[in-house]
């Protein structure tokens, strides 16, 4: 190990009152949030601008785009409940108890890992089969767009998280501090992903 | 995500890790290594965007004539018999304007002189997230590769203009899918750099080191890195719509009741054209921000040391700065005039980009103004330096009539802008460059360049420079639209044609200057004269530790006592007070 | 972040709390879309739901509640500004079109 | 810098300006002609001209005004600030023995030229560029004023002018009908209004008459700029945007496109004939006689 490693990469900043990963983490979550507001705005005026319903290109009523509510809120449920696992074990984490934090990591894995499945073999396919495909109309361009982009999202996270379950591991053993505050970074990010989604639901589909 | 990394090795100069080359060199984690390698690509991307240019404007001075030499290596594709053809004077047009944005100065501005220079004015022994540095520079090295490369698909490379308006992007040639693609790389570089630019800044100062006390060239940083932050996504994600409209055959910018070359086009349609535009502009009106507010940083870090006298107005400076960015969100619209903005809104922005340009007059006032009194050098950076102030003056001052919606009108994209913004890039920017890389080579190299080439690279590009963008704005007024292949088929064009040949032969004898720099730029690598550690007898930080810097910077952390530019300090023997010196030694 | 175990297990009773609170939002937005509420009201009652699902988020999961860090809520602020600015002035500049100018299209 | 070197430095910037002045001499001689047979009139800039071209149109001299005095204004500015830089060139050039002084000044005249600078944009812009947009964009002439509309249809690289004939009223128009050569402006002829519609590439003008235009695109973004009446509004697919002018001078003019449009954007050039009225009753006339050209294929 090197003699002078950089500071505040475990302890917070006396000044600013946080670690650098997390204030890295909440600056990458903002230029997300600029991210997908681009794509929110840009629902915004491709539906203000739609016209009115003799017309083809009308705004498409919740019937007539024939997404099921009950599996968005499935899947809804299954990312909040995601978000309270992985909260629970950063928690667990920062009360020492290395065992139950990695048991909640895994079912917040399981749980991302139901979410896509469902997704993919209950939406994704079927709709796309269906001949609802994204060049169908701008509603579909922008469900496939802002769900698509909230999956990657979803198994970006998967990554992370199945980085920290497998090799990551290593570190709680060298600095359990450490590897604390990587996963409450992971967490802040995981509850993003669930934010987003809070969003897009109603949006797409029950509106 | 978790992006954060605990840098356990190569740090400090106690612990010396023998490095394999490859670790040393190419995929290194220091900040100053990575500087180095984003300059280097972004000189040679620099140079690309400039050659394309000159090839340009030999078809703009002489259109269908074939070009001389170089037109018979370009086959028949693009210059048949050496005679350009409009498809490849469209993508030369659209890629020089990327290339030269994204791949040329905002890569040696932040990547380069912010990754060198910066960790080193506040003292840091890198940058916060070292690894994450080293993949910003290789996710733009892969953009860079990508737009290449876009050269050589069927149908040449992107052609619609750097701005890529929909729908004309959407139908265009395949060079465009790897337009977005190279595109979405290097929008996610800068996003990469820029979260660790902004922890780096925040969290690493040295003790002692309060905003306050910042170099202006920080600030600078800082603020871009903002704009870097919340700017580009848009960008990311219009660029994946339109990656799905062309590919994926949706319509987000699609209308319908297209007709493309008389057949009914077969998309959905109920997309808007003007959605792309207004995602465009949102990045990229802070991305003209991003390319002057560094240079503004380097400009004003080498009229302090060559004026031997503090900045006259550093805290107004600061927050000129700051308001600078935080406007340029929302002036977006000025670009869009003619598309058919009603009085409301194009009111809304036009007094926005009005009250915009007040800091920039107080920026420039102030550093005018900090020549009074002064004792000046004129050292190589400082003549570029110098340079600058009037010549980004014509920049901004054409600005305004652009930013009025009326006088836009006969203006709109016409020469007048391209002479508009030129003047603020290239005489602007590109010499706030030549400044930083005359200033900061010893810093890097532990050698001066030579002075009397300097010198002459000076005044031959401050003269050529001139002559290539003023008859700009000759032409702009009588009308001549830009990205026209050739303008004499217009009778208003024909009229002032004999401006765009001066303008060609000053763009080629510019070239010929460069040849001063280049050649001063690697002589100087093994025969410049070697200087001491400090050899502008500056008051940062960066000119405190050795030339070059080792791992970890500093041979001790520095500590800071005073504000950046404590020149003539009355009492003291020498005419400069180091930042980091407790007492005079 | 706060440091104490005494914290954290305060912290857990709050985390179910708001889990249960999510859910029964989730239903609420099911719900009140089930009654058919009248075209752009409906996106504003959908929006405030959603808007105060995502604050819980953010304040408990995140942290933010607890977070005292003036960093993290300048960068928010910056952020919400600009979020909004995006979200308004595209849309508003299509209906500042003039009249005639408002999807009329081409054809007609 | 030494002595030589200083030399050296004015040599080569001499050097440099007389190139630039010496500009004709490097071949200014016509290239390409223009579209043969159409005389432009209008004294458009020559080399030694160097502002905007004449202006034709009733609401120009506003918007010529406006940029005559911002140019004012900024070479106040630019002169200004310019001398005091120059000056500070000469007079605090590093010298033996001196040393520059640490002390800032306290400068107010800079505050009040920056407040002189705000003022007088606030007064550009709300006093003249609001005003005169707001009538560009608003004021569209009423029926009263028997306004002459006229549909103008851009496509990838030609202008449509679309008349809608002696009834007053546009035929139907839809994308299918749309045939590059024989109806590029896609008219359903079909529709009684469509009967007597006049389409043709160039635009004929009465002089002294308000007309509307409606601009629009069938495929890409294009921009519709007559340089000479100070009129510039983009070509959009999908919308249709109103544009109005008053043509004050007889005479033949260029249309010119302002937007990246594809390959041949450059060529993309119309001719606009405002005459008399009489004779551009006479060319209406002459254009809507039995439509032979019109009959599908
Ligand atoms: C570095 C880049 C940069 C900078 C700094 C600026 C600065 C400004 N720009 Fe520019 N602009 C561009 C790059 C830049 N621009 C580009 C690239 C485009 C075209 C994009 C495209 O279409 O492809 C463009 C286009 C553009 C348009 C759109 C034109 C059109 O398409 O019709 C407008 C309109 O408002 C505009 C306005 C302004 C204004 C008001 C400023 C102001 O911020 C300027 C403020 C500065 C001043 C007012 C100067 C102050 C001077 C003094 C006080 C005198 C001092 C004197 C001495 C020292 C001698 N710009
Ligand atoms: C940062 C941005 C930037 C810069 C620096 C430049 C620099 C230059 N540009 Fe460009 N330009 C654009 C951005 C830029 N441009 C954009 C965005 C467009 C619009 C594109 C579009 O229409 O879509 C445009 C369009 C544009 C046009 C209009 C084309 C058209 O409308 O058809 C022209 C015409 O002359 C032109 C010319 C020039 C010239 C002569 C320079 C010169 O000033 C170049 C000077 C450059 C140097 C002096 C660099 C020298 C560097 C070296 C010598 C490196 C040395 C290397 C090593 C040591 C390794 N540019
Ligand atoms: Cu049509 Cu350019
Ligand atoms: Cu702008």
């Amino acid at each position: 190990m090197s003699t002078q490693t950089l500071p505040y990469t475990v302890h917070p900043h006396p000044v600013t009152g946080i670690y650098s990963g997390k204030f890295g983490t909440w600056l990458f979550l903002a230029s997300e949030v600029m991210l997908f507001g681009a794509l929110f705005s840009s629902y915004v005026l491709l539906r203000v601008g739609a016209p009115e319903a003799p017309s083809p290109l009308h705004w498409p009523s919740h019937e007539e785009t024939h997404l099921s509510w009950r599996i968005g809120g499935f899947n809804t449920l299954v990312l909040i409940v995601s978000s309270v696992t992985m909260v629970m074990a950063w928690a667990s984490l920062k009360m020492g108890d290395f065992s139950k934090g990695r048991r909640y990591l895994w079912l917040t894995f399981l749980l991302a890992l139901t979410f896509i499945v469902v997704k993919l073999s209950l939406e994704y396919v079927p709709k796309l089969r269906g001949g609802y495909v994204p060049a169908k109309s701008t509603f579909f361009s922008l469900y496939y767009t802002l769900t698509g982009l909230h999956g990657l999202h979803v198994i970006g996270g998967m990554v992370v998280i199945g980085y920290f379950l497998g090799p990551g591991a290593a570190l709680w053993k060298r600095d359990p501090e450490y590897y604390t505050n990587r996963i409450e970074c992971t967490g802040l990010y995981w509850h993003f992903v669930d934010l987003v989604w809070i969003f897009l639901f109603p949006v797409l589909y029950l509106m | 995500m978790s992006s954060h990394d605990h840098h356990t090795q190569g740090h400090g100069s106690g612990a010396h890790h023998e490095l394999s080359f490859w670790r040393h060199y190419v995929f290194s984690t220091d900040h100053k290594v990575i500087g180095v390698q984003y300059g280097i690509t972004a000189l040679c991307f620099l140079f690309l965007g400039f050659c394309l240019m000159m090839m340009m404007r030999w078809q703009l001075a002489y259109p269908g004539q074939p070009m001389p030499v170089i037109g018979k290596f370009f086959g028949e594709a693009a210059m048949p018999g050496g005679i350009m053809l409009p498809e490849f004077y469209n993508s030369l047009g659209a890629m020089h304007g990327t290339i030269m944005v994204f791949l040329g100065v905002v890569p040696l501005l932040v990547g380069a002189f912010g990754n060198y220079v910066m960790p080193l004015q506040i003292g840091a022994p890198d940058m916060a997230f070292p690894k994450l540095n080293m993949a910003s520079y290789w996710v733009f090295a892969v953009g860079g590769i990508v737009m290449l490369v876009s050269f050589f698909v069927p149908g040449g490379a992107a052609n619609s203009g750097w701005t890529s308006y929909a729908p004309l992007s959407v139908i265009a040639t395949m060079g465009q899918t790897l337009w977005l693609i190279g595109m979405v790389f290097l929008i996610t570089s800068s996003l990469l750099g820029s979260v660790n630019f902004i922890v780096t800044i925040i969290q690493l100062r040295a003790k002692g080191l309060s905003m306050f006390r910042l170099p202006f060239f920080v600030w600078a940083q800082l603020v871009t890195a903002f704009l870097l932050l919340l700017a580009f996504p848009p960008l990311e994600a219009a660029g994946v719509m339109q990656l799905m409209d062309r590919v994926a055959g949706t319509s987000f910018f699609m209308p319908e009741g297209l007709v493309v070359s008389g057949v009914p086009s077969t998309v959905a349609g109920g997309g808007s054209p003007l959605l792309w535009q207004h995602l465009f502009w949102f990045l990229a009106h802070p991305e003209v921000y991003v390319l002057i507010l560094p240079a503004l940083g380097i400009v004003a870090e080498i009229i302090a040391n060559n004026t031997r006298k503090p900045l006259w107005g550093y805290r107004p400076m600061v927050y000129s700065a700051i308001f600078l960015g935080f406007m340029s969100f929302i002036v977006w619209a000025h670009h869009m005039f003619m598309t058919g903005m009603g009085p409301t809104i194009s009111t809304f922005f036009a007094t926005t980009t009005m009250i915009i340009s007040i800091p920039s007059v107080i920026i420039l006032t102030a550093l005018v103004i900090s020549l009074y009194r002064a004792s000046i050098r004129f050292t190589v950076p400082m003549l570029f330096a110098l340079a600058f102030l009037p010549m980004f003056a014509i920049g901004g001052l054409t600005g305004l009539p652009l930013g009025l919606p009326a006088s836009d009108i006969p203006l709109h994209d016409t020469y007048y802008v391209i002479g508009h913004f030129h003047y603020v890039v290239a005489p602007g920017t590109i010499f706030g460059i030549f400044a930083g890389i005359y200033y900061w080579y010893p810093k890097v190299t532990g050698r001066k360049m030579n002075d009397v080439l300097g010198k002459i690279h000076f005044w031959l590009s401050f003269v050529f420079i001139n002559m290539v963008f003023g008859p700009m704005f000759v032409q702009g007024l009588a009308g001549v639209s830009r990205r026209l292949y050739s303008q004499v088929g217009y009778a208003h064009g024909e009229a002032v044609q004999s401006w765009t040949i001066t303008s060609s032969w000053g763009a080629w004898l510019l070239g010929l200057a460069q040849i001063f720099f280049i050649v001063n730029f690697f002589m100087s690598m093994r025969a410049g004269k070697k200087v001491s550690d400090n050899p502008w007898e500056a008051t940062t930080l960066e000119w405190a530790a050795p030339s070059p810097p080792p791992h970890g910077n500093f041979t001790t952390p520095p500590v800071v006592y005073r504000p950046p530019y404590e020149y003539s300090v009355p009492g003291l023997a020498k005419d400069y007070f180091p930042q980091h010196a407790a007492a005079e030694a | 972040m706060s440091g104490s175990h005494a914290d954290v297990s305060k912290h857990v009773r709050a985390y179910v709390a708001v889990f249960i609170a999510l859910a029964i939002g989730t239903i609420v937005t099911v719900a009140a879309a089930q009654v058919h509420i009248p075209h752009p009201m409906n996106y504003v009652v959908a929006m405030l739901i959603a808007l105060f699902k995502a604050s819980l988020v953010a304040a408990i999961f995140m942290h933010l509640k607890w977070e005292r860090a003036a960093n993290i809520w300048i960068l928010l602020a910056l952020c919400a500004v600009f979020f909004a600015a995006l979200m308004l002035l595209p849309s508003l500049t299509t209906f500042d079109l003039p009249k005639q100018a408002q999807r009329i299209g081409a054809w007609g | 810098m030494r002595l030589w070197q200083r030399r050296a430095a004015v040599l080569l910037a001499a050097a440099a300006g007389g190139v630039l002045f010496a500009r004709p001499l490097l071949g200014a001689e016509a290239a390409a002609p223009t579209t043969p047979g159409v005389k432009i009139d209008g004294a458009y800039a020559d080399w030694r001209n160097l502002w905007l071209p004449p202006d034709i149109s009733q609401h120009g001299h506003n918007i010529d005004g406006l940029i005559y005095f911002l140019h004012g204004f900024m070479g106040v500015l630019f002169v200004g600030w310019g001398v005091f830089f120059v000056y500070c060139l000469f007079r605090f050039r590093q010298r033996a023995g001196q040393r520059a002084d640490y002390n800032l000044v306290k400068a107010k005249p800079s505050k009040y030229a920056e407040i002189a600078v705000a003022i007088i944009e606030a007064v550009l812009l709300l006093g003249f560029s609001v005003p005169i947009w707001a009538s560009v964009k608003n004021d569209l002439p009423t029926e009263a004023q028997n306004p002459l509309r006229v549909r103008v249809l851009a496509e990838q690289f030609a202008w449509n002018f679309h008349y809608p004939g002696k009834d007053g009223k546009f035929g139907r128009t839809a994308p299918q009908f749309v045939n590059t050569a024989s109806n590029p402006v896609g008219l359903d002829r079909s529709d009684a209004n469509a009967k007597d519609d006049i389409v043709s590439g160039e635009m004929h003008l009465p002089v002294d008459r308000p007309v509307i235009c409606d601009i629009s695109s069938k495929d890409v973004i294009h921009s519709f700029a007559v340089p000479v009446l100070r009129v510039k509004q983009d070509a959009i697919p999908g919308m249709r945007i109103p544009v109005w002018f008053q043509a004050t001078k007889t005479g033949s003019y260029e249309i010119a496109c302002a937007q990246l449009c594809g390959n041949n954007h450059y060529s993309m050039r119309a001719v606009m004939v405002v005459e008399p009225k009489d004779r551009f009753d006479h060319w209406l006339e002459e254009k809507s006689k039995p439509p032979e050209e019109f009959e599908e294929e």
